[in-house]
């Protein structure tokens, strides 16, 4: 690793994901981020929530700790990238990180990266329907030869969010009081119980067929309780995620509609290079359930004559789903293409970041 | 603020020559073991084990009602072994607060019920929240503090524990000193 | 009160400091040491106590489980080697060999502990649980863990220190069947 | 009683705006203004492990990826440190120490070759959950700080490939551009850029896929990795349906993210993490770019290089006591002030600026600021921003009577110390109550607004006070202190509203 630092540059950049749920932290050119941790900007996992901290103050807060607790690196003339859904990412939450970074920290660049374009620089492909599933929502987008086709982009609020209300909803419902299930014990009963079912007995419980449930599970809460985490909990609180109902809404079709709007001679191919990232996309099944559940449909009556595919193929990133994006950041970030930057004597001559709406040459472009 | 002023009844303390305030009901096991520099206070209940081993604090320390100062021990081949206890100045010490470390440096504030593993080293100027629970052989750095929740935080130039901790504490105990005084009647 | 007092039976060579409160009807095995200010309360039925426990200060022994019937108090038994550290709280219905109650830990009524468990310091356990044999009680969330590998020994080597320190120190009251 | 949050009755106005008790803040000697660690600037001073107390270098902590070698988390509980444990195992003597042995002995090697020694093996145990480096299969070792097996990362030598791939891809484009533009091929079409921006560079796999035939194939093009696709898909074991699941077995998200790469699911993977260090951080003011705060390298030193807290230059106010507080009726509170200072300094107290003014002075601040920066702004220095200024969230309930007089308090002098007697000079005007040595104690009228039971009662005011700077060096003289007049703004907490009908 020294070696690429030396050529490179001396100081590594420091490469984040700020997740709507866990942040990935790290440096460029590593195989794996050196801390994950949770988001503590509250207006990012909920952007109307009214807190007492402005999204400034809690920006600075939170990369104090990022620069001074965990990467221990004075933030100083470093470079940064972020790995970020450009799409999903509110412009006034990119535009506060851009101020406190420069202004606050006084960083020498910021890189803003697509999240699902450098996911694909993991496997060393350039073509791929990438779908990541984390926590607030499910966003898929195409990427072919190397261009994101953003007229087939999906998303849909299914991600551990909704996870984490279904299993709450239906432990209520079960007996337990409200005030023992925090968020951090649902994601603890989701993480260490759950799990996505396989498409036949999901197929069976929809139809109220009777099948032999899995074992309950005994939890206990905080020592001061213990609950039964009901064997039909474990195995169908995922199912959130496949919903069968009108809409057609649920994660096998919202990635079909992906591919679906994509001309016609690239649906092949991305459906043989489906990328699965995120977090919720560590769930223990849900690779081997979503290639079931694609299969059935792209035979089924309705795809068949429109879709023109025949399988779906899945990737497996170097890393674990969760900061498989975050990589594909350190990879991009470890080249010289850093220098595509934003540096901060541009920011501050014009203080506005470029996005897809908005593009200023200027400002990314260093002469040359 | 500044500190009210705390009054005790004087057939409850003893005060030693050098100006140690010692409230009769505590339980100063081996008090041949134990030395209090001056000017400390240890109040109601508070016990301290100078039986298991030798018990060392410096001026100004404030050990708070119910307090148990206990010598860490440690486990060796052949036996077990009570190591000596080292307090330094200016340190509080909260109340119901169980201390096995084996060191704990000066300018040291402990919440209340806290709980200091045995053989833990206390730096100082650190700050112990109340109601945390330090696992044994835990080393606290200069300037950190460890919170209720488990966490070790801080560091210099932070503000969870004042830059200015020296000062602070040498007032804070000092004024607690001058500030418990007999009631009179 | 003291018609309680008198029910308190300590085995002979068990160390019990004067100065701990002992109420009710408890019986001290051979071998344990009992640390000063500790409380053992035998409120609602008879607490026995196991050889080689050791029972450090303000550690709480209390047994209030209401019995089922008046004539059949629920008898709060402890087996051999257990430490209650300082400050904990035990209100177990049943305890076991070998467990350690760390600092200020609190067991209430419903729970029964078997053996070899740790409940660290400051670890809350109520709610109708019945630890597996091993089990260590750690953390702000009372995670639990299976212990593995134990490190034991030192129990047994710390109390044959106390049995020689402690009466040079204390007033130990006597032995009495 | 409890000092850490009584002391937020009293607060200072940052010259940022914000709130802050006084032992928080900084005094910039420079430009005599009061700091605090959010208008400031932090810098990483010094490495150092906090279990093991030993600094390290920030060379060598950046090649260790910010982790102590000796020390290691318990990745079980994540907040207790592992320590090591000491046992003794019989091992069969090895060669060395038969050697030995046949020295102090006359036995032959062939009748010692079955004898056994004590041998001390260590194994890392945490107290606190009773985790052990057994328990994942870790082997004892010989040495008690070193040689503890690292955890292999199993993507390591995929990524490395990749890594290498696109660097190399990379830096084979930016000499492709290099030689067009020797060439003077203008290439460019106006699209290229768009797509440049958003990832991989399109034009470098266009290149390498065949698709842009114009540039010859230059020498060194970096060998294509071949794709990692499958149809086979881990498929979710029949077990889960049957068999019960054990939860203590199972890692909860906490203690798969103490190993990112990893992440292990089963407790039987939970390896010992070497420890994140510290740092010791420098703070630095963005107005002069002096240091405020710079501490020494020694991680259990509690001193500083450089140490400018407010508390030892602006005068200190706390609240003595405070009469009962009723709407609109007027009562006394008594406040301490202590001139930390070894100058005497005259103290005036005034009113707080209105909204218009606090605006104006804020104005006033950034002027100066940009002014500073203009002058001072050298060509390769580049320009510090302050952050901006703000103005203060906290409204006084209560309106103040201002004392009709200024006042001294004296210099402070440590001799005085043990000194209680207590001074009452004539000449103070009515209001001060007592002095003693530094400190003095005042009484002044305050007048809640119209406020409801319980509500927080809050007072502000100016306080204007004579600075006086002590030469840095001894090489300058005497005469070159200087007396400035400055200002601080104090708002006091000093209760909430009494339920007079229960009185």
């Amino acid at each position: 690793m020294p070696l690429f630092e030396t050529v490179f540059q001396e100081k590594p950049a420091i490469v984040m994901e700020i997740g709507s749920a866990y942040t990935k932290i790290g440096f460029c050119g590593e195989a794996h981020p050196r801390f994950i941790l949770p988001t503590e900007i509250e207006s990012i996992r909920d952007v109307l929530k009214k807190t007492e901290k402005n999204l400034y103050d809690q920006a600075v807060d939170f990369f104090n700790k990022i620069f001074f607790d965990y990467l221990l690196v004075s933030p100083k003339d470093r470079k940064v990238s972020f790995v970020e859904s450009t799409i999903t990412t509110p412009t006034l939450i990119r535009e506060s990180f851009a101020k406190v970074l420069f202004h606050h920290f006084e960083v020498a660049s910021i890189l803003f990266l697509p999240l699902h374009l450098v996911s694909l620089s993991t496997l060393a492909i350039d073509t791929a329907l990438v779908v990541d599933i984390g926590y607030k929502e499910a966003v898929i987008l195409p990427v072919f030869n190397g261009v994101q086709i953003l007229k087939a982009w999906q998303a849909q609020p299914l991600g551990g969010e909704s996870i984490h209300d279904g299993i709450k909803a239906s432990l209520i419902l079960n007996g337990v009081k409200d005030e023992i299930l925090s968020e951090r014990v649902i994601e603890d009963i989701k993480v260490r119980t759950c799990f996505v079912t396989k498409q036949a007995r999901a197929v069976a419980h929809r139809n109220n067929e009777s099948i032999q449930p899995c074992p309950d599970v005994d939890y206990p809460v905080d020592g001061s309780d213990v609950i039964k985490i009901p064997g039909n909990l474990r195995e169908f609180a995922l199912e959130v995620l496949f919903p069968e109902d009108n809409d057609y809404l649920g994660l096998p079709y919202i990635i079909i509609d992906a591919i679906i709007k994509c001309p016609v001679d690239s649906r092949k191919e991305l459906a043989e290079n489906i990328l699965l990232i995120g977090g919720t996309s560590s769930m223990m099944g849900i690779k081997s359930r979503l290639r079931d559940e694609l299969r059935t449909l792209i035979k089924s009556e309705f795809y068949m004559d429109r879709l023109y595919i025949d399988d779906v193929k899945f990737h497996n990133a170097p890393s674990k789903p969760n900061f498989t994006g975050w990589l594909g950041g350190s990879i991009y970030s470890a080249t010289d293409l850093i220098s595509n930057s934003i540096t901060r004597e541009n920011y501050l001559k014009h203080p506005k970041i470029p996005d897809w709406i908005f593009y200023d040459g200027s400002s990314t472009r260093n002469q040359g | 603020m500044e500190i009210c002023d705390t009054y005790y009844s004087k057939d409850e303390f003893v005060e030693t020559a050098s100006g140690n305030k010692v409230n009769r009901q505590t339980v100063l096991c081996g008090s041949q073991n134990i030395v209090l520099h001056g000017k400390v206070i240890v109040d109601k209940g508070a016990i301290i084990r100078g039986d298991l081993a030798n018990v060392r604090t410096g001026r100004y320390c404030i050990i708070s009602k119910n307090a148990v100062i206990r010598p860490p021990f440690k486990q060796f081949s052949k036996g077990v072994a009570f190591f000596p206890l080292h307090i330094g100045d200016h340190v509080y010490i909260g109340e119901n607060s169980v201390i096995s470390a084996a060191s704990i440096g000066s300018y040291v504030y402990i919440g209340k019920n806290a709980v200091i593993g045995r053989r833990c080293v206390i730096k100082d100027c650190s700050i112990i929240e109340d109601g945390a629970i330090l696992p044994p052989e835990t080393t606290l750095a200069s300037f950190m503090k460890f919170t209720k929740e488990g966490k070790i935080e801080g560091g210099q130039g932070t503000e969870s524990v004042p830059p200015a901790m020296l000062d602070l504490m040498v007032d804070f105990t000092k004024s607690f000193y001058e500030h418990f005084i007999p009631s009179t009647h | 009160m003291s018609r309680n007092e008198n029910k308190v039976k300590i085995m002979p060579k068990a160390i019990v400091c004067e100065d701990c409160i002992i109420q009710g009807d408890v019986t001290i095995s051979s071998g344990c040491v009992v640390h000063p200010s500790a409380q053992i309360i035998a409120e609602t039925g008879p607490i026995v106590i196991g050889e080689n426990c050791i029972i450090e200060e303000y550690a709480k022994i209390h047994n209030r489980i209401q019995p089922e019937s008046p004539d059949k108090p629920h008898i709060l038994t402890i087996g051999p080697n257990n430490i209650f550290e300082v400050g904990s709280v035990i209100e177990a219905s049943k305890i076991g060999e070998k467990n350690i109650f760390e600092c200020k830990s609190f067991v209430s009524s419903d729970v029964e502990v078997s053996n070899g468990c740790v409940i660290c310091a400051g670890c809350h356990l109520s709610g109708g649980q019945h630890l597996l044999e091993n089990t260590v009680i750690f953390g702000k969330h009372c995670q639990q863990r299976e212990a593995l590998d134990r490190i034991s020994g030192s129990h047994m080597l710390q109390l044959d220190f106390l049995r020689k320190i402690l009466p040079n120190y204390h007033h130990l009251r006597k032995a009495k069947q | 009683m409890d000092f850490l949050i009584s002391q937020n009755y009293v607060n200072y106005v940052c010259q940022c705006g914000l709130l802050k008790p006084l032992t928080n803040l900084y005094f910039c000697r420079h430009c005599l203004n009061l700091r605090c660690s959010f208008c400031c600037h932090h810098e990483v001073d010094s490495h150092f492990c906090r279990n093991c107390l030993e600094n390290i270098p920030s060379s060598e902590a950046k090649l260790r990826k910010n982790k102590c070698n000796s020390c290691f988390d318990c990745p079980s509980c994540s907040f207790s440190v592992l320590s090591a444990r000491a046992t003794t195992i019989q091992v069969p003597m090895t060669v060395k120490e038969k050697q030995e042995g046949e020295e102090s002995s006359t036995t032959t090697s062939e009748a010692s070759s079955g004898k056994m020694v004590a041998k001390k093996m260590y194994y890392l145990a945490c107290l606190a959950c009773r985790y052990s480096s057994r328990d994942v299969g870790i082997s004892d070792q010989a040495s008690q700080n070193f040689c503890w097996p690292e955890q292999e990362y199993m993507h390591a030598n995929r990524f490395n490939t990749i890594l290498n791939y696109y660097q190399a891809l990379v830096l084979h484009d930016k000499q492709v551009k290099q030689d067009e533009k020797r060439r003077k091929t203008t290439n460019k079409s106006k699209f290229q850029s768009m797509t440049d921006r958003t990832g991989l560079n399109v034009s470098a796999i266009r290149r390498q896929m065949g698709f842009d035939k114009t540039v010859s194939k230059p020498k060194n093009k970096p060998a294509s990795i071949l794709p990692s696709m499958t149809e086979e898909v881990e498929e979710l074991s029949e077990d889960i349906f049957t068999k019960p699941i054990n939860l203590k077995n199972i890692t909860t998200i906490e203690q798969r993210f103490t190993q990112p790469a990893n992440q292990p699911e089963s407790v039987k993977h939970l390896y010992p993490q070497h420890k994140n260090l510290s740092i010791k951080r420098s703070i630095r003011c963005r107005h002069c770019e002096h240091n405020v705060i710079k501490p020494e390298y020694n991680p259990t030193s509690i001193k500083y290089r450089i140490q400018q807290f407010a508390s030892s230059h602006v005068p200190e106010v706390r609240i003595i006591k405070c009469y009962p507080l009723m709407p609109n009726k007027s009562a006394f509170i008594t406040l301490k002030l202590t001139n930390p200072t070894m100058n005497d300094m005259t103290i005036t107290i005034m009113e707080l600026p209105t909204d218009d003014e606090e605006v104006m002075m804020i104005d006033e601040m950034k002027k100066n600021f940009e002014s500073l920066t203009v002058s001072s702004k050298s060509s390769l220095m580049r320009p510090s921003l302050i952050e901006d200024p703000r103005i203060v969230s906290c409204k006084p309930t209560a309106k103040l009577e201002l004392p009709d007089s200024s006042f001294v308090i004296n210099q402070r002098d440590d001799s005085a110390e043990f000194d209680d007697e207590i001074q009452t000079d004539k000449k103070d005007p009515k209001f001060v109550i007592w002095r003693k040595a530094n400190k003095i104690a005042i009484e002044l009228s305050i007048t809640p607004n119209d406020l409801k039971v319980n509500d927080e009662v809050i007072v502000g005011f100016t306080m204007h006070y004579t600075y006086s700077t002590v030469p840095s060096t001894t090489a300058e003289k005497k005469d070159s202190q200087q007396r400035h007049a400055l200002n601080a703004r104090v708002y006091l907490n000093v209760g909430n509203i009494v339920d007079y009908s229960t009185k």
